[in-house]
């Protein structure tokens, strides 16, 4: 289990300081799916980073699985929004440094990664720099390194965000897949109301202000159902979720 | 291959380009101002072929390796002393006054106290050299280290590396270019610390072959000596530039989104 | 000459550092070399060259060479600022024709004598030999010291270049470079030939001294050997003088072999001379005197 | 505001460490050398305060009269040089070696000619700071503008920017922080030059006033000159910081993804 | 009107070269608002690249309203795909650089770029540098500025990717709105369907491949007629756009 509990967090803006989080509580299951959507600039990469480690809460405390957080976890993988490739490895050794930075042998990891590469569609590019891809390549270099990982908890912030539509639906198929068969926990940033009620088994909707505020949260038990995208459920969810956006949407504006 | 070879080909061109200038530009000055001080190239050329036979080769070793094994030792110190003082700010905060204080002071001032300790042999010299060009080596490796996006750092630390992994990783790759540039800019120093460094306890190395061709008031001989100082430094810029290419790839990729 | 075998195994391991400069008082000491004399007197000799003679103090003081060849000023900052030593001997200059000092103007300035420096600028090294004997030669020509415009132009061969190129009117320089100077157009306006002003001496640290008394003897008889194996025969020592004394090319015909005097200390009363400039020039808090300065133990007793 | 305060004041305090550390180091060496080349540090300090009041504030102001002045006129050379050539890719194929050429070449050996020109006044002095300290200034400028990601320019280029513009907005803001660093190491280099340089033909200066307590064999008034120049240098120092927070702003935000 | 004629253009990939364009035409109409769809690496952003005359064309010409391309236009704006802020510019400047460069006089400038800025909700963060912004925010940063720039032409990456759905609906019909109002020539890359429908007069359906080639060309005159995401006509357009790429798919799984 996951437990945010009574976190602050406030980024110095030169002179002023801004608070993004507010005594923020948060629980999330061991595998469990929760997705994350709200409007742009309300907090949730913060959230992320704070899950991974990478940020310290200003106060409060955050237990993965019942240890406190101290900086980052060896079985958390994290997908930046900005991919945070390496300019100085070629897409092969960038899916393979996690891999490389936990000291697995070269023999074992080598099929992993030659693996995920193939079901990225890099396998043309493996031999490139990042600066020698298109914007959704590197989007899936990103994606390959944090699945070879085999981490028990996965932050995904908009990983899909820059490929065409279908290798998107493949791609969050895949992600269905490995949640389903190996259970891990994911917390999955998106802006995409359909994917978020397709790959999240809880959703949760924040509304931006300081501090950022959950307008809602929406359970979906039916995820992974095989055929779930043509159901009367997932069009009434997607409704649901836009709704709750629409009003966070409304207050800014009244803002 | 073939992109490889016309970018080298090009690099030739740029140097006979650039010899051809230098020798032009310096017969003119030679001519106008018909100063002893000045010998004509084909003078200093002649002295250079000529002394190469007897001495000025030894002459050259000698320089080469005292250069080369001192910028090698300021390099294996400097660098990981660079990365760490521009990583970890709170070393930084003790360290970085302390290279301040003492990097501007003339460490030739220092020369009673490094022949007490290390004698007249080589290691005075090289202790010399590397002393001086050790800090230029730090200062820019600390600085390139400060100047790599945190976000990079992020990202190696949520694969799960420790502090370590991102100095191996992230941190080293990340300045080698700017080490490559300091180590360019190194070399420039170590060369003139060496001319220094040889004209006290040695009848060996370019830099006293130089000072003992002025004070003989021997001009030809002297520039045959800063002919051989100008190839030794031309050549060390082509092997770090050779390394700089080798190990900074991606920094010079000939796709066409990258150069113009 | 048949010492070898009586000396002591330590004291035969023990060798001699000289520091040398590539200048004519330190000919003696190749000569030596050239002649096995070293070896003959039963001792080891390392001469360390260096090019100029603050890194050869520097050296000295540093304990890494035992002896060298330097001025009387030397001597007394040596000892002034702890590096006890001793004068064994003079080296150059017993005879005013010995180790000569000029003061030459520059090809362009028209100026002939003394007389006509005044206002002019005066290139020299600042508180060495050769502001000294600069000092003494305008003093005895009658020139006031304040009416020169002394420049201080630590390296000698910066020196002849900027007299060469007329950025300064004067300068006072050591031979070969005088010469070297005259020939190339500068005038000769005097030189300290006409009086015994500037010797050089060759001194020792005192810790030497008391460690190896022995090899410290020898070394002196062999280069006081050379020295008079220089003056009788000085064609057949032409090439070495030439090659190790850094005579420019200009002058390899027409320069002269230097000859050297016997081994001798130098005289009270120059000794005196030296040290009541120094203390003119506030180089030294008091003046040493004659016995703290010199060692007469070292000369062979012939 | 209270950041920078707290920022500023960890800075006092490691000067301070420093300092300190230096000063105990000193005493220690000082107290086990037991050797006349090495003043305690009460000595020297004695010395400072005592000759302060004399002329060493005079020698003081002229070398930094010159420091400065030659450090600004390299800056102003170098620095658009140095930014044409990492980008004019033609001007640099024929630029590139001819400073590869020249500048390992020790321009010490060219004093006779610059004094020749420049005679014995600042004139040359300041002309041979610049000389060297501007080969430092150019490569690393040039290496700079050359890690520049071609996305930023294009990104300019697409704003419907000129070449000039480019050079006005990406090129020159781009590489500032370099050109920090470079500034950094130009000023020790600049000093140890100009003790050089002050040590040949000048009354006036540090160099000369170090040179010649050195030569009057009065090693507390040697490092009473020594204590001037590290001050000096530390002066200069900060006040490159203290010009590289100002304009590079953006790498030293206090936000929190930035730092650690 | 723009002419792309017979245009070669090749990366150079380490030693080997990779053909993205080979002889390859294309006509866009004055006032047309074209769509680029197509999967990741397939050349899309090349494309623009070589419209913005960023990129030079191997070979073949390219001619923007009769006048041959020969490096970038002063009536283009571009924004790219990774947005290509300036780090040392705060939001404002950044937005205000591309009229700076222009030599527009101050005084004029400044309430366009805050009109701008507004419109684009970033009010909050406008003397933030980039590094201290959200994704989304950086994004809408680089969509400010050019649309600051009043251009003829308006070349866009992927402009809305990173936004939630509803800022990005919302700046949909903002860009709809321009579009008709100053009757400009855009040419737009997504990876939304619903965008490319809601937004092209045109679309472009590309195939990845060595070299890229043009699977399918749709009209889609009823662009901007009010209500038109909910009729009939869009979702039957939108079908079609995804059959013509899922056959580029098929085919592309089957290489
Ligand atoms: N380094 C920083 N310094 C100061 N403020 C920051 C910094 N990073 C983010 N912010 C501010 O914090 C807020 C939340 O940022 P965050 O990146 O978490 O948003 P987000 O929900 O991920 O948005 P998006 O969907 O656009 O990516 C934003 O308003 C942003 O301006
Ligand atoms: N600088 C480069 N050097 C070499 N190859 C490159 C370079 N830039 C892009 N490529 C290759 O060219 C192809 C087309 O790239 P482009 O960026 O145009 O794709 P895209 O259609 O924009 O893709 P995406 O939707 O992922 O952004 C890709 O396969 C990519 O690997
Ligand atoms: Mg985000
Ligand atoms: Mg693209």
């Amino acid at each position: 289990m996951i437990e945010v509990s009574h976190c602050d967090f406030i980024y110095n803006q030169g002179k002023s300081q801004v608070k993004v989080y507010d005594d923020f509580n948060l629980t999330i299951e061991r595998g469990e799916s929760l997705v994350l959507i709200g409007p742009s600039g309300c907090g949730k990469s913060t959230l992320l980073y704070l899950l991974s480690g990478l940020l310290k809460p200003t106060a409060g405390n955050i237990k993965i699985f019942s240890e406190s957080v101290k900086g980052t976890r060896q079985k958390t993988a994290f997908i930046l929004q900005e991919y945070g490739l390496f300019p100085w490895l070629t897409v092969e050794q960038n899916v393979s440094l996690g891999l490389r930075v936990r000291h697995t042998v070269k023999r074992n990891y080598k099929p992993l990664v030659e693996e995920m590469i193939r079901k990225m569609g890099l396998g043309e590019v493996k031999h490139n720099f990042p600066s020698q891809l298109s914007g959704g390549q590197r989007q899936r270099v990103a994606l390959a390194r944090a699945l070879t990982l085999q981490p028990d908890l996965l932050l995904m912030d908009e990983p899909l965000s820059a490929l065409d539509a279908l290798t998107r639906e493949r791609l969050q198929g895949l992600l269905l897949e490995i949640w389903q068969e190996q259970r891990l926990t994911t917390v999955l940033v998106t802006h995409s109301i359909e994917e978020a009620v397709f790959l999240g088994s809880r959703i949760l909707v924040l509304l931006d202000g300081r501090p950022t505020k959950v307008v809602g949260e929406i359970s979906n038990p039916l995820v992974g159902k095989p055929g779930y995208r043509q159901t009367e459920e997932f069009f009434q969810k997607t409704s649901y979720v836009r709704s709750l956006l629409e009003r966070g949407g409304l207050d800014e504006s009244a803002r | 291959m073939n992109l490889q070879g016309k970018v080298f080909q090009g690099k030739s061109w740029g140097y006979l380009g650039a010899i051809v200038f230098l020798l032009a530009l310096w017969q003119y000055a030679a001519w106008s101002l018909q100063t002893p001080l000045l010998p004509t190239p084909q003078a200093a050329i002649a002295a250079t072929i000529r002394l190469f036979e007897a001495d000025l080769g030894k002459h050259f070793w000698v320089s080469t390796y005292r250069v080369v094994l001192s910028t090698l030792t300021a390099f294996l110190i400097g660098l990981p002393l660079g990365i760490i003082m521009g990583y970890e700010g709170r070393i930084d905060r003790f360290l970085a006054p302390l290279v301040y204080i003492t990097y501007p002071i003339p460490k030739i001032v220092f020369l009673p106290l490094i022949l007490l300790f290390l004698g007249l042999g080589d290691g005075s010299k090289i202790f010399l050299i590397t002393f001086i060009v050790f800090f230029q080596i730090l200062v820019t490796t600390r600085d390139a280290v400060r100047k790599v996006q945190s976000e990079t750092i992020s990202s190696l630390r949520s694969l799960g590396g420790n502090r370590f992994q991102v100095y191996r990783y992230v941190l080293l790759p990340a300045s080698l270019p700017d080490v490559f540039t300091s180590l360019r800019l190194s070399m420039g120093t170590a060369i003139a610390v060496l001319f220094f460094a040889e004209s006290f306890a040695t009848t060996e190395g370019l830099g006293y072959f130089i000072m003992d061709s002025w004070s003989r008031a021997a001009p030809d001989e002297m520039f045959a000596g800063i002919i051989m100082m100008a190839l030794l430094g031309v050549g060390l810029f082509i092997v770090v530039d050779f390394f700089d290419n080798i190990f900074c790839r991606w920094q010079h990729l000939n796709g066409y989104k990258e150069g113009k | 000459p048949k010492k070898s075998e009586n000396q002591s195994p330590i004291s035969e391991a023990k060798v001699v550092k000289i520091g040398v400069l590539p200048i004519e008082d330190n000919l003696p000491f190749y000569v030596a070399e050239k002649d096995k004399l070293y070896t003959k007197e039963g001792v080891q000799v390392e001469l360390v060259s260096f090019a100029s003679a603050m890194e050869r103090d520097a050296a000295l003081q540093a304990g890494q060479i035992d002896g060298q060849v330097a001025d009387l000023l030397a001597v007394a900052l040596l000892k002034k600022i702890g590096a006890d030593v001793k004068i064994a001997s003079i080296g150059l200059g017993a005879t005013p024709k010995e180790g000569r000092f000029a003061i030459l103007s520059s090809p362009k300035s028209g100026i002939q004598d003394l007389a006509g420096l005044k206002g002019g600028t005066l290139g020299i090294s600042q508180n060495s030999i050769i502001d000294y004997v600069s000092d003494q030669m305008l003093l005895d020509k009658g020139v006031q010291l304040d009416s020169v415009k002394k420049v201080s132009i630590p390296k000698m061969p910066v020196r002849l270049d900027m007299l060469l190129s007329d950025q300064i009117n004067a300068a006072c320089l050591p031979d070969p470079l005088a010469s070297l100077a005259q020939a190339k157009g500068a005038h000769l306006l005097i030189d300290d030939t006409y009086k015994n002003i500037s010797q050089t001496v060759f001194l020792f640290r005192t810790d030497s001294i008391n460690d190896n008394s022995e090899g410290i003897k020898a070394v002196l008889r062999a280069y006081g050997t050379a020295g008079q194996a220089l003056t009788n025969s000085p064609d057949q020592y032409r090439d070495l003088f030439l090659e190790k004394a850094q005579i420019p090319q200009e002058l390899k015909d027409s320069y002269q072999t230097p000859t050297f005097s016997k081994l001798q200390l130098p005289t009270e009363e120059e000794v005196q001379s030296v040290m009541k400039w120094m203390v003119e020039k506030n180089l030294i808090p008091q003046a040493y005197n004659y016995q703290e300065l010199v060692d007469p133990n070292l000369l062979p007793s012939s």
